[in-house]
């Protein structure tokens, strides 16, 4: 029982990263764009959190926590916020390829991580130097009081405060799409910009919008995983290919921030499901480590052979919108 | 993100030259910020570092071959997707579609290299690399065909199946036991090797790299698949319209696509690295695509492009040595290159006007 | 200028590019070659190749190698030329024959994927020096000029085992664990003798001072993967293991354990910066002292050893400062006796007097035959002779008391 | 100034590239008025209401309304004016209400209040006269629906001023007739409204007053009371005009293809044909009418073999009397038949042609299999491509220019000129003329009729009633997929057919042999 209660909060915590991602990824894709750089803007969303803490730390000879995690925060916020806006630069104004300037946008933004991760190590003094503890402890910081119940404080009050937000915005952000008017024209934007554009919506403005806050959000699935899940250290491509599963959790989700979540749980209990399983060999776990990415195609033939009118993905994605060519 | 008395409009028609000009102008323009960021770093003089780029990739005729090697790669790769994007086929796979030609290039290597002649052996071995690399092209895309599966995730997982895939066959060829290391396969005997060319160790991966772009761009251009393909890529209705299968043409065309990238891994593998893991693509995959992009599926900008990026790559790795700096400089090069080249093609497809009776309103 | 002739243009200039270079490269190399000749007598260079950079563990720590053996042999910036980042395959051969044609007397590998690729441009440069990491197979090729190296790290293992296990007593003599479930988690790479040496030594460590001790090995199949190391750590934590230990390059166990509060012994670099209430010490490597010290060889003309592991005796190993923070009070003082020990050669790691395998002693093994047979040449005068025949390690037992949950 | 005027534009010029679409065009706009533009395909109306809903800012010149000059940057300006714009290809999103489609894009408390916002779009369709479920899904609409849609956005938002494009192109002459009704509500509650159109008749009826468009300029503006229908042709295309389509009568008649219960339901369940049997005869011109959507598309593709059915069969008589079955066979295997069935389909870029390709490339597209070897011939399509220029009097700079570049009337001619040239047996025809000048119609309906001459059974669907019952010989009807009729052109009427569209099919079995 232990075991398994250990499995789900493991399983959460590989989770949440890849929600947040999703839930980038889901706004950005309600406006049209397919951002596909999603994975290279989570890259930047961590390390700049980790670069801002750091300096923080080194400066002040006893740093505050809270301090920290509000230009954790910041760093974070802005930095990925700017990478999705060379994204949106390029695709919204310059209407390049979403796909191209998307898998360019991922390679640089691994090199971008990988470069100031490595260049901070080194001020550090070394590989595995660089320790923002004290940030990163108020990023850890859990729920007092309702942490110390047994199970359902472990369960679901032992977390920090990314993974409580990236909750919230899971709400917040369905509630947005389909309450409100900002919702409603944004998801007109991404249906058939020209539309939208006939009713008075500034198309090009709520593309750079969605795809802005959505890299943002996005980011801080990458901070999540350098502050509360590594403790505040930087491993080179040590956040791995969880931008991708992501992407993969928005189809999944059917661009729904709702089942994101359990998408999102579902590919973070796959992805370690190996070590809880005994009796695997060496070459089987191998193969065990497939199980999510199988799990993705197994969705999106399924998706596919059910074409229900309503599970479509935003009918102009990964299109450029240019008024006069109507 | 509107100018006052500013508006863009599309470009009715643009000459090959200007192209070719405004591509040039993005590379000057992004080698210029590159060496501002150098320089930034490193305080060195710029025209130093561009000497070490340039020694780093074409210093010593070693270094050419091994630039002009890895420049066939890519260029082969991006080569190879061309049939699948020209058809709108977004096959991200190339990846793991070099791994598994690259796998079955280490397999009859390993398990049969030393019992039959080498030419059967090298001939097998192109075979089932392009096999191997066609079955994983037309997994995603039978379902495309089929059910209009999404293909860029679907090739994009394929690509991290691979890679289990040959971690867990690297297990079984592993050497010594538990090291995860194969090692030089056949070092010895050489078996499922490339033999020398005219005289050049990698002669033969030169003759193959331009036979295959050669002849994939008579395919697109000659050929009745050619034409069909691109039909289907312009407008799938009218594909149906005009008697073409689609589903066959879209299964056949990735089955190419896929067949010409496992094809990239036999190149490495037979025509380089001796070895299998799945650091053997190295990203090669995604890069082709921007590479075929780019390039809008001309074989000879495709090359172009290539030598480009392997020379920035080849050099960069020069300097950071040279110059004892942080590695991934390289990458964020090549990034900053291609942030420049695709928004170049922006003023290839659009022109700026300037609209003087709004200013004037104004 | 027609459109067209201008995109021809550019093809050509591109091709001309080449050709130019070509020729202008190979006429430069064989400038280059008469040029090495006199160089080697002028100028002494090191040529060095990694499997990573500077931001990856491992090859950190052969960096800070060839930064001492640059000071003890003082040698110029330029005399020293460093690839990183250099992959286990052809890119190795490349590396290798490139630094070879720049004129280095000396080439070093550092990864053990690499020693193909480094036989192979040893055979093309037999006046060169190749110098190769954690490798076995430079006695075997019977080339002169190919090396092989290995600092004996199961010495510090063992050092950093004894610190692990007086943590284990006082844990126990504390009440927070009970002499019976005195279980510690190892993450290990890959299953072969490099870890398997390792884990054993560290293992046999904490037995000679906590006898009741039992160890589960999990392996991540990866040698850096910092995500897999601390989940393969939870994993263990949370199957009840008290302690945990690791043969993996980043810290990813020791962020597990600070998060559950779990004492930790790590390897290669000091794990205290991110877990400060776990690490009580790391097991460490000195590259350095084999560095300087093959590099004066070269520089003087003098023969290379085929295999070279040293251990304390020459510095080449030794542990990361204990700290008081975890460690059991007492532990330095222990630790030193220890070392003293080894250094005198009074103890010998791998005793066999220590450890059981099937429950029989090894030399009982291999006298009947079978499997063990091939035991034989290491195994005499009560201990196992580990590094000592070839400088990898050979040690690959699974003795009785550890489990390999996967293999 | 006449304070009467709502909207008076003044001088507009619009350019595209090279192209001018607008030079120095004055318009004015009433209070309590339907306004009329007429013209040709090409002579720039759309152009001209696009700038003044928004869409495109004009070159040169003034817009004023209400006696104000205003500048008119977004159809959101255009709506702070009070003019709102319907246009031809309706801008609604397929997966919103269309409650949700006629909010979209306005401001107001951030949180929707739907009962609210029902609220008060009933009251407005319910003062006119609209009927409408609110809470439907545009996907699931009719072509109609949808426009109640697109008009009741357009007064949700407060629009004064109502720019109608083309409103009848799809709708039957009953909705056409419930659509006026409501215009007139409309004018009679003070709003102004502009049709933008080229069917002479319905400016007749409609509007109060039509000016005209010839060439992008300004050709006349006449009081309805005073014109005739010859007097507005003469106005729009500049010169006399015979209005008046050739009709031999048909000789040496044969059976040529019989199709038989044909049934065919769209994945998500729509019936599209629905047991549809007729016949048609060489050297006849049979006519399809029907809505859009009724099944007609379908019908042709399927005798085509692009869309298989799910039974029923297709009967192809040669000239030697020996029969073929087409179904189930895709348009290659029948072409491989030597069976000579020529398709001119509805989506002239989408379908019959490839857009980014040149003529050469298009010609070969139904005839590219030809010869042997895996490698194409363009030699002879090229040739192809020169004499169809020539012949058919295609404007275009070259073969090898994107189809795309050419103006609509061109593109037609070299889609139909390509099929003509394959000399059929068979020619199926899907709207020849929709967005094709006069000029361009009256080439495309004299070829139509040379082919018919020369012996082939054309099969034509045509939106147009007027032209449909000027040019055919025999017409069928179809609604909701099944034919609900056939009548002899020469004796029936515009009403009669009219109902048949909309009925639910009186006669299953006139042609059907006892079926």
């Amino acid at each position: 029982m232990s075991m398994f209660l250990v499995f789900i909060q493991k399983a959460i915590s590989q989770g949440i990263s890849i929600l947040l991602g999703a839930n980038g990824e889901i706004i950005t894709e309600k406006s049209g764009n397919l951002n596909l750089g999603i994975p290279g803007i989570m890259y930047i969303g961590g390390v700049s959190g980790l670069v801002g803490a750091f300096f923080y730390e080194n400066a002040v000879s006893s740093p505050v926590p809270l301090v920290g995690f509000i230009i954790a925060l910041i760093c974070s916020l802005l930095c990925a916020s700017l990478a999705a806006l060379l994204f949106s630069f390029l695709t919204i104004t310059l209407r390049a390829n979403q796909n191209v300037v998307g898998l360019a946008l991922t390679t640089f933004g691994i090199g971008f991580g990988n470069f100031f991760g490595g260049s901070i190590s080194k001020m550090a003094g070394g590989v595995g130097q660089v320790s923002v503890s004290v940030t990163a402890s108020a990023f850890q910081k859990s729920i007092p009081g309702l942490s110390n119940i047994p199970v359902v404080g472990t369960l679901f009050f032992s977390y920090g405060f990314l993974t409580y937000l990236s909750i919230v915005l899971v709400f917040v952000t369905a509630f947005i799409l389909n309450k409100t008017r900002l919702g409603l024209n944004l998801r007109a934007v991404g249906e058939n910009p020209a539309t939208a554009d006939a009713a008075g919506i500034n198309v090009g403005q709520y593309k750079y919008f969605a795809t802005i806050i959505g890299g943002a959000i996005a980011g801080l699935g990458g901070l999540y995983f350098v502050m509360e899940y590594l403790g505040g250290t930087w491993i080179n491509n040590g956040f791995g290919e969880r931008g991708w599963l992501a992407i993969a959790v928005v189809i999944f989700a059917l661009w729904d921030t709702r089942k994101a979540c359990l998408g999102a749980l579902l590919f973070g209990a796959l992805s370690i499901l190996y070590m809880y399983l005994p009796g695997l060999g060496r070459s089987t776990q191998e193969l065990f480590k497939m199980l999510q990415y199988i799990v993705t195609i197994v969705i999106l033939v399924v998706t596919s052979m059910r074409k229900n009118r309503e599970d479509q993905p935003p009918e102009s994605l990964g299109l450029a919108y240019f008024r006069e060519d109507r | 993100m509107k100018f006052s008395g500013m508006r863009i409009r599309k470009r009715s028609k643009i000459s090959k030259g200007e192209a070719v000009i405004v591509r040039l102008i993005a590379i000057v323009l992004a080698l210029i910020v590159s060496g501002f960021i150098i320089v930034a770093i490193t305080k060195l003089n710029p025209l130093q570092v561009y000497a070490g780029i340039i020694d780093g990739a074409i210093g010593t005729s070693r270094r050419v071959w091994v630039t002009i090697r890895d420049i066939i790669i890519l260029l082969v790769v991006s080569v190879g997707l061309v049939p699948a994007f020209k058809m709108k086929f977004w096959n991200i796979g190339a990846e793991g579609q070099m791994l598994m030609g690259g796998l079955a290039a280490s397999a009859l290597m390993i398990y049969v290299g030393n019992s039959i002649p080498n030419g059967l052996l090298l001939l097998l071995i192109v075979i089932a690399s392009c096999v191997a690399g066609m079955l994983w092209g037309i997994i995603p895309a039978f379902f495309k065909a089929k059910y209009n599966t999404n293909e860029t995730l679907f090739t994009l997982m394929m690509n991290y199946v691979a890679m289990q895939f040959t971690t867990f066959c690297i297990v079984f060829w592993e050497k010594p036991k538990g090291s995860n290391t194969v090692g030089i396969i056949n070092a010895a005997s050489g078996a499922g090797w490339f033999p020398p060319f005219l005289g050049q160790k990698y002669g033969l991966n030169l003759l193959f790299g331009i036979l295959v772009t050669v002849i994939l761009a008579l395919y697109l251009k000659h050929t009745k698949h050619g034409y069909e393909l691109s039909v289907v890529g312009e407008s799938p209705d009218t594909a149906r319209y005009a008697g073409i299968n689609v589903k066959r043409v879209i299964v056949r065309t990735v089955a190419l696509s896929g067949a010409i990238c496992g094809f990239a891994g036999s190149l490495i593998v037979s025509g380089g690295s001796h070895t299998i893991s799945t650091s053997l693509t190295g990203g090669r995959g995604f890069t082709a695509i921007i590479v075929a992009w780019l390039a809008h599926f001309n074989s000879f900008i495709m090359a172009a492009v290539s030598a480009l990026l392997v020379f920035m790559e080849k050099g960069a790795v020069q300097i950071a040595s040279q110059f004892g700096l942080n590695h991934n400089v390289s990458s964020i090069i090549t990034g900053i290159i291609l942030f420049f080249l695709i928004g170049s093609e922006f003023f290839n497809n659009y022109e700026v006007v300037f609209d003087n009776s709004e200013a004037e309103e104004k | 200028m027609t459109k067209k002739s201008l995109k021809k243009l550019l093809v050509v200039a591109f091709v001309a590019l080449f050709t130019t270079g070509a020729i202008f490269a190979s006429g430069s190399q064989e400038a280059d070659t008469q040029e090495s000749g006199a160089q080697e007598a002028s100028v002494f260079k090191v040529g060095v190749i990694y499997v990573g950079d500077e931001n990856e563990g491992y090859t950190e720590a052969h960096m800070k190698g060839i930064e001492e053996m640059k000071s003890v042999l003082g040698l110029s910036d330029s005399q020293v030329i460093e690839k990183a980042n250099i992959p286990e395959s052809e890119a190795c051969y490349d590396a290798a024959v490139d630094l070879a044609s720049q004129g280095c007397s000396l080439i070093i590998a550092n990864s053990f994927g690499h020693e193909d690729y480094m036989l192979q441009a040893a055979k093309e440069y037999p006046e060169v020096q190749f110098c190769h990491a954690t490798g076995y197979q430079a006695g075997l090729s019977g080339l002169s000029n190919m090396h092989n190296f290995m600092p004996a790290v199961y010495q510090s293992r063992y050092v950093a085992g004894v610190a692990a296990g007086l943590k284990l007593n006082d844990m126990i003599a504390n009440g927070t664990i009970t002499a019976e479930d005195c279980k510690m988690g190892y993450v290990g790479a890959y299953p072969y003798a490099e870890v398997v040496s390792g884990y054993t030594s560290f293992y046999l460590g904490v037995k000679s001072v906590c006898p009741t001790a039992t160890m589960v090995v999990r392996y991540t199949n990866s040698w850096a993967d910092m995500t897999l190391e601390k989940e393969t750590a939870d994993a263990l934590i949370a199957e009840g293991c008290v302690l945990i230990s690791q043969h993996a390059d980043t810290t990813g166990a020791p962020t597990a354990c600070e998060a559950k509060n779990i004492p930790m012994v790590g390897y290669n670099v000091d794990m205290t910066t991110v877990a400060p209430n776990s690490a009580i010490t790391s097991a460490a490597l000195n590259w350095g002292a084999y560095y300087a010290y093959a590099a004066k060889l070269v520089k003087d003309g003098e023969t290379v050893p085929v295999d070279w592991s040293k251990g304390y005796t020459d510095d080449a190993v030794y542990i990361t400062p204990i700290n008081t923070n975890v460690a059991a009070a007492g532990t330095q003082e222990r630790v030193d006796e220890v070392i003293a020990a080894i250094k005198s050669g009074d103890l010998n790691v791998f005793n066999t007097s220590t450890f059981t395998v099937n429950g029989e002693k090894i030399e009982d093994l291999i006298a009947a035959g079978g499997d063990f047979e091939k035991y034989g040449q290491y195994v005499s005068d009560g201990y196992f002779h580990e590094q000592e025949i070839g400088s990898a390690p050979a040690f690959d037992l699974r003795i009785d008391g550890i489990t390999e949950l996967t293999n | 100034m006449d304070s009467n005027n709502v909207i008076e534009l003044r001088g507009i010029t619009k350019r595209f590239g090279a192209v001018t679409a607008n030079e120095d065009v004055d318009l004015t706009v009433k209070e309590h008025e339907i306004l009329s533009i007429l013209g040709e395909n090409g002579s720039g109306k759309t152009t001209l209401m696009n700038i003044l809903s928004g869409i495109y800012r004009p070159d040169e010149g003034e817009i004023i309304v209400k006696g104000t000059p205003v500048t008119i940057h977004s159809p959101k300006d255009a709506l702070a004016l009070n003019i709102g714009m319907v246009h031809q290809h309706y801008t609604l999103v397929n997966v919103f209400t269309a409650a949700e489609n006629i909010v979209l894009g306005l401001e107001g408390k951030q949180v929707l209040d739907m009962p609210q916002i029902l609220k008060t779009i009933r009251n407005i369709t319910d003062s006119y006269g609209f009927e409408l479920d609110l809470n439907q899904k545009i996907y699931d609409m009719s072509v109609s629906q949808k426009q109640t849609v697109e008009i009741v956005k357009a007064l949700y938002r407060g629009a004064d001023v109502l720019i109608l494009d083309e409103p009848t192109a799809v709708l039957t002459p009953q909705e056409t007739q419930k659509l006026f009704t409501v215009l007139r509500n409309m004018k009679e509650a003070g709003k102004s409204i502009i049709i933008i159109t080229h069917k002479l008749n319905e400016v007749l009826t409609i509007s109060d007053r039509v000016a005209v468009l010839r060439k992008g300029k300004n050709a006349g503006t006449l009081a309805t009371k005073e014109s005739t229908v010859q007097l507005l042709a003469e106005n729009m295309v500049g010169e006399k005009v015979s209005l008046d389509i050739k009709r031999d009568e048909p000789t040496n008649q044969k059976l040529k293809l019989k199709v038989d219960d044909l049934n065919y339901i769209t994945p998500d369940g729509h019936k599209m044909l629905d047991h549809v049997s007729f016949e048609a005869n060489s050297g006849e011109m049979l006519g399809v009418a029907g809505i859009s959507g009724s099944g007609m598309k379908e019908l042709l593709e399927a005798i085509a073999g692009i869309q298989t059915v799910e039974s029923g069969v297709v009967h192809y008589y040669k000239d030697d009397d020996n029969e073929y079955t087409l179904t189930g066979m895709d348009p290659s295997q029948i072409r491989k038949l030597g069976v000579a069935l020529s398709f001119v389909p509805e989506d002239r870029l989408g379908m019959g042609l490839v857009g980014s390709m040149g003529m050469t490339d298009n010609v070969m597209l139904r005839s590219y299999q030809k010869g042997k070897t895996p490698f194409v011939d363009r030699d002879s399509p090229k040739e192809r491509s020169e004499k169809l220029i020539e012949l058919l009097e295609i404007s275009t700079p070259g073969t090898e220019t994107p189809v795309r570049r050419l103006s609509g009337g061109n593109v037609q001619k070299v889609l139909v000129g390509r099929e003509i040239s394959s000399r059929p047996e068979v020619l199926l025809v899907a709207y020849p003329v929709r967005g094709l000048d006069i000029h361009s119609s009256y080439n495309i309906y004299n070829l139509l009729n040379e082919q018919k001459k020369r012996g082939v059974a054309v099969i034509c669907v045509i939106e147009d009633l007027d032209v449909l019952l000027e040019l055919c010989d025999r017409i069928i009807v179809m609604n909701n997929g099944r034919i609900t009729g056939e009548r002899d052109a020469k004796e029936t009427t515009k009403d009669e057919i009219g109902m048949l569209m909309t009925s639910s099919g009186e006669m299953q079995s006139s042609t059907g042999k006892g079926l």
